[in-house]
């Protein structure tokens, strides 16, 4: 199966999204780096291979394990009900609050307060179709507009084509932070649940999903997971269980 | 704006991607250009009718979108079909299909633009068909037909700036990563613009020249 | 032969977004073709008037339209000129790439009808004591329209073809946009996308076609 | 009356008319003949306009052509000029090419055009091409649908340059015949042809030119009975 | 010797040769006239085998035209053709127009090929000529390069198809000239021609077709003297 598959081959190809602060970006040297790249990394180690990091944007993930171009998604995907029709996922191995950030010429200070707005996200997000139902709830006057990439989302609301977004807080706070797109600043907190992202592999590669489970499951016991969250992102580490239920 | 954080690194960065851009047009054109001679020839040959289901087939080349193409091969080779191909093959395959259906119509006007009576002058002598083909329609179509192909290698040069769909970094991709880290947005599209241009530009020009001197004689 | 289960009815299921998608990207190539032809018969002009800086504008306009990808026109009107402050929303950037590109195409081509207009017509026409512009309207005009009516068609194909890079510029309402969209939703990456691309060849053949109709009545001699 | 006096021209260093003077007095035939490049077409040209002199003057009927006050338009409404090259409107019919310039330069209505039109391709003997596209023409016909169409304007004065030299030599007949019926009805017309037995049949006087000179001009007895310039003499004994 | 029985041939539902029989005896000069369309062209390009024929039987030297089994391409090599339209091949020097086929098709050397070609070229007088492209030369002369073209591939049979109708008056006179200079070296030929004195000067034989048959046949003094058929009285009073 998959799992021998790749030992075999001596490389785990990972799918991971390459604009996407501080889960995936570049180095000055335009080498890949981030909180994925890492995690891809280590469950390379433990697999024994090398790490193959394969650049994918957001809408490209899926399609990229079912043509076979990655063996698995660390690729911050969020473990919809809707795509684990057409792939497998692993527990959670993140989770995002989903934060608002806004152009601060706009005014905006709140989720509500971007009614009458024009807002972006990127195409084929889980935040991207959230946001999308409330704009058209929202109606006359909002706007909703996806863009290919992260970078294009945050360069527009630099540019002021767009006047606020709403983006997973950790790229939020990255982008803010990096002075890179002038007067923005995160508003405030989207309300979605928070989006719970796993690794996904074909749907029917049990024993490989398994591995993923357990992995996950490794990094969280060995610390590793807080180690890397600290690096990458700081502050309070976010709880990957959910109460009341099992998963 | 000329105060940047461009490094010669990234330099280099875009310069792979141009090569990326330079090496998938040149595969592209050359494979298409063989297979545009071969699918030229043999619409002439069988006629209008007898070649309608190739000239069909090559017509839809050129009425869908490339980007659709690219996604849609990509689509159906990896996951209909699960043949692990890499986006740059598909990009080239795509690409060289796509200059082939462009191609089969330049080599046509060029085989036609030979005057039939010529042609028959050429087999009373007893040239067999590849004689004549070889000896008076291949020189007589190429002045007809080199200056179009140049416009053509030119167009398929500016399409591959599509191949990003199949997660190949070329030239433009390229511009668009570093304007992920950079934000310049307008400073680095220019450089990216100015090198599309450098290429482009002097190869029309030949390609006019070709055009207007051949056609005064 | 492939254990690949096509789902073509759930494909189906979203034609009708994806012909409202397919009017908004008759509209702007439409469009683009209207305003392309009027800049293009402006530049054109321009290119006559003699004036050095006029024809370089023209010039410039012409090359860098003709040998710089079309993507890149788009990005450049969305991303490249929101740096002067002017903001383009995505329809727009979208309709000004695309006429962008129309126009410096069309100019060529109508520079090249002119040429093949012989001189002594111009001058058969004032010998008949026309005006310049007399001369112009009644004599040249409808002989260069007659030489590019076949690259118009062309290029209003190729306008259709161009609108499929909207997406980059976050349009989604025309039908590359709507068909990423539903993919996003579904998926059905094959599926959706071989819709979309027999709804594009139905339209550029009808372009095509029509375009031929249009010719073969409207040009008698 | 045409006036022509002490016209030069020059196109860059190359002086190609070299101080003309000549007057075509109304219903006169005049022919012109000469070598190629000897200015022939150009002195045609400069006389409706379409050329400016660099010095002299050329008056019709009072009018100073050159003169900035003139309505070269309105002026060349009253002087027909026809071409080597037929230079026929391809994209209009026989009917559109005659009628254009009469209604859109004199703002005649369509029906009245259009009897005039009728009326001068009758007498060229294109009755029958009224909704024909020129391309479907001879060429001999073209050329005598281009004396139509300056015909119907009601010119005072005709130029006409090499009208035949551009037909094959069977259809050059028609024309030097509609040619020769005009001369008959008293139009005004300065020629400029190689056809040397028809300058000799109906011109009034003929003018022979060379390198940019009127070397001698007198009644066609005169000039090709005896010549007296010794380039007409060789030029005659050359087209001969 | 070339053998035509009964040859029927059709374009579609228009039957353009009605079953002709003729035979051309070796070094004959046979001359075929007839209206425009009465299949004269037709006839010889099937007697080359660029046309198939749908019955009937040619026959060259025994060598059946239009059997499956002959190697047309050989049988071309010896059997030169000619057309009204002259074409050159206009990328080829006059040298390797005239190379092209003997080096290709016969296999032969440069230095042979390129003797045969001199030989032929000075022959029909283009001596001077070897290294200039077809587009420098005029219309009589790029046929008389064609005719050596054909002559150096040694052809025993000549046909050629009204080789003077494209060409201005003053040039028919030279290649006619070549054409008869052939027919008193003794070459076999076919020739179909507008030119009636030439006919008969030149001719053993002159055959007169209309709307797809050979209506008649006979010497040139019978033919133009004392012609039998309606329609050859008529098409004669016609072209005279
Ligand atoms: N627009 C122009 N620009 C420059 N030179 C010109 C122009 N028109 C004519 N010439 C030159 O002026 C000279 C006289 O030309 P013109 O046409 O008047 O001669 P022509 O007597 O009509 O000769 P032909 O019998 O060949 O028509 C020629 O040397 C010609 O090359
Ligand atoms: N390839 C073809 N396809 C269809 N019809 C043809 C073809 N070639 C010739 N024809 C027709 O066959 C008839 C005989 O043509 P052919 O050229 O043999 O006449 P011809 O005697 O040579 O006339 P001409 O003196 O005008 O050359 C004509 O009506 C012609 O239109
Ligand atoms: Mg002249
Ligand atoms: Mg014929």
């Amino acid at each position: 199966d998959k799992l021998d598959d790749i030992i075999a081959s001596g490389t785990l190809r990972c799918a991971v999204v390459l604009d996407f602060p501080p889960m995936g970006m570049r180095d000055e040297n335009n080498e890949p780096i981030g909180f994925d790249v890492d995690y891809c990394k280590d469950l390379a180690a433990a697999l024994g291979v090398d790490a193959e990091i394969v650049e994918t944007p957001f809408p490209e993930r899926i399609p990229a394990l079912m043509s076979n171009r990655v063996d698995v998604g660390v690729a911050s995907t969020s473990d919809t009900l809707e795509r684990a029709k057409t792939v497998g996922f692993s527990v959670p191995y993140f989770a995002f609050e989903m934060a608002v950030t806004a152009n601060n010429s706009t005014g905006i200070d709140s989720f509500e307060a971007m009614k009458g707005f024009t807002v972006g996200a990127v195409a084929g997000t889980y935040e991207a179709i959230a946001l999308e139902e409330y704009v058209n709830q929202w109606g006359e006057g909002s706007t909703f507009r996806p863009y290919q990439t992260q970078a294009d989302v945050f360069l527009a609301l630099s540019q002021g084509q767009l006047d606020a977004t709403v983006s997973t807080s950790t790229v939020a706070q990255a982008n803010v932070q990096s002075g890179n797109f002038g007067d923005i600043s995160v508003v405030g907190f989207a309300p979605f649940d928070t989006d719970y992202v796993a690794l996904f592999t074909r749907r029917d590669e049990y024993g490989f999903l398994n591995y993923l489970d357990l992995f996950v499951s490794q990094q969280v016991r060995t610390g590793r997971y807080a180690e890397l969250y600290e690096k990458w992102v700081g502050g309070e580490l976010p709880d990957l269980t959910i109460p009341g239920v099992y998963r | 704006m000329f105060e940047t954080a461009l490094t010669t690194r990234d330099l280099w960065f875009l310069a792979q991607g141009a090569g990326i851009t330079i090496l998938v047009t040149a595969i592209s054109v050359v494979i298409g250009t063989i297979l545009g001679i071969l699918f030229g020839v043999i619409r002439v040959q069988l006629g209008p009718i007898l070649s309608a289901p190739l000239t069909f087939v090559l017509d839809i080349f050129r009425s869908v979108p490339l980007l659709i193409q690219l996604v849609l091969t990509n689509a159906f080779v990896g996951i209909v079909l699960q043949w692990q191909i890499s986006g740059f093959t598909v990009a080239c395959a795509v690409l060289s299909l796509y200059t082939s259906a462009y191609c089969a119509e330049i080599v046509r006007g060029g085989i036609d633009a030979v005057p039939q009576t010529t042609r028959r002058a050429a087999r009373s002598l007893g040239m067999t068909w590849a004689q004549d083909m070889v000896y008076i329609v291949t020189p007589l179509a190429t002045r007809v037909a080199l200056p179009s192909w140049i416009g053509l290698a030119l167009g398929v040069m500016k399409d591959s700036a599509l191949v990003y769909v199949v997660q190949v970094t070329e030239l433009l991709k390229s511009t668009q990563i570093l304007i992920t880290r950079l934000q310049e947005p307008l400073f680095l599209l220019l450089i990216c613009g100015a090198f599309y241009f450098i290429i482009s530009f002097p190869l029309a020009r030949l390609g006019g020249y070709l055009e207007r001197r051949w056609s005064n004689d | 032969m492939f254990d690949y289960t096509f789902q073509w009815g759930q494909a189906m299921a979203r034609l009708p977004q994806m012909l409202e998608g397919a009017i908004v990207t008759m509209q702007v190539a439409v469009l683009s073709m209207v305003l392309g032809i009027a800049l293009a018969i402006v530049l054109t002009l321009l290119r006559l008037s003699g004036s050095r800086p006029l024809m370089a504008i023209s010039t410039t306009w012409v090359e860098v339209a003709r040998n710089t990808p079309a993507l890149f026109q788009i990005y450049m009107a969305h991303f490249g000129v929101a740096s002067f402050g002017l903001y383009l929303n995505p329809f727009m950037s979208l309709l000004v790439g695309i006429t962008f590109n129309n126009a410096g195409y069309l100019a060529e081509n109508f520079r090249g009808a002119l040429k093949a207009i012989p001189d002594t017509q111009a001058r058969a026409g004032r010998s008949l004591g026309m005006t310049q512009l007399q001369a112009f309207r009644y004599i040249i005009v409808p002989q260069m329209l007659r030489i590019s009516f076949l690259p118009m068609t062309n290029q209003m194909v190729w306008a259709i073809l161009m609108t499929s890079l909207g997406v980059t510029v976050g349009m989604n309402t025309d039908l590359y946009g709507v068909t990423q969209d539903l993919n996003a939703l579904t998926f059905r990456t094959f599926e959706l996308f071989a819709i979309a691309a027999v709804i594009f060849y139905v339209i550029t053949k009808t372009i095509t076609l029509g375009g031929r109709l249009i010719a073969a009545r409207l040009f008698r001699y | 009356m045409i006036e022509i006096e002490n016209v030069r021209k020059s196109f860059g260093a190359l002086e190609v008319l070299k101080g003309i003077d000549l007057t075509v007095s109304n219903g006169e035939v005049l022919t012109v003949i000469g070598g190629s490049g000897s200015g022939k077409s150009t002195l045609l040209t400069c006389i409706n306009g379409l050329e400016p002199i660099d010095a002299g003057k050329i008056t019709i009927d009072g009018t100073e052509v050159h003169a900035r006050s003139t309505n070269l338009n309105k002026l060349r409404a009253r002087v027909g000029i026809v071409f080597q090259q037929f230079n026929a409107f391809p994209h209009l019919t026989v009917r559109e090419n005659v009628t254009l310039a009469p209604r859109k330069v004199l703002g005649m209505g369509k029906a009245e055009a259009n009897e005039i039109a009728e009326k001068q391709l009758r007498h060229v003997g294109l009755g029958d091409k009224l909704e024909t596209y020129p391309g479907r023409l001879s060429g001999g016909q073209q050329q005598r649908m281009a004396i139509a169409r300056a015909l119907a304007m009601s010119p005072d004065y005709m130029l006409f340059d090499e009208v035949t030299s551009a037909l094959d030599p069977q259809l050059v007949g028609e024309v030097l015949e509609t040619l020769k019926m005009l001369a008959e009805e008293g139009m005004t017309m300065i020629l400029v042809t190689h056809e040397m037995s028809f300058a000799r049949d109906v011109s009034n006087r003929v003018a022979f030119f060379h390198k940019g000179v009127m070397a001698e001009i007198g009644p066609p007895a005169q000039i090709f009975g005896d010549p007296q310039h010794p380039e007409t003499q060789a030029f005659l004994s050359k087209v001969r």
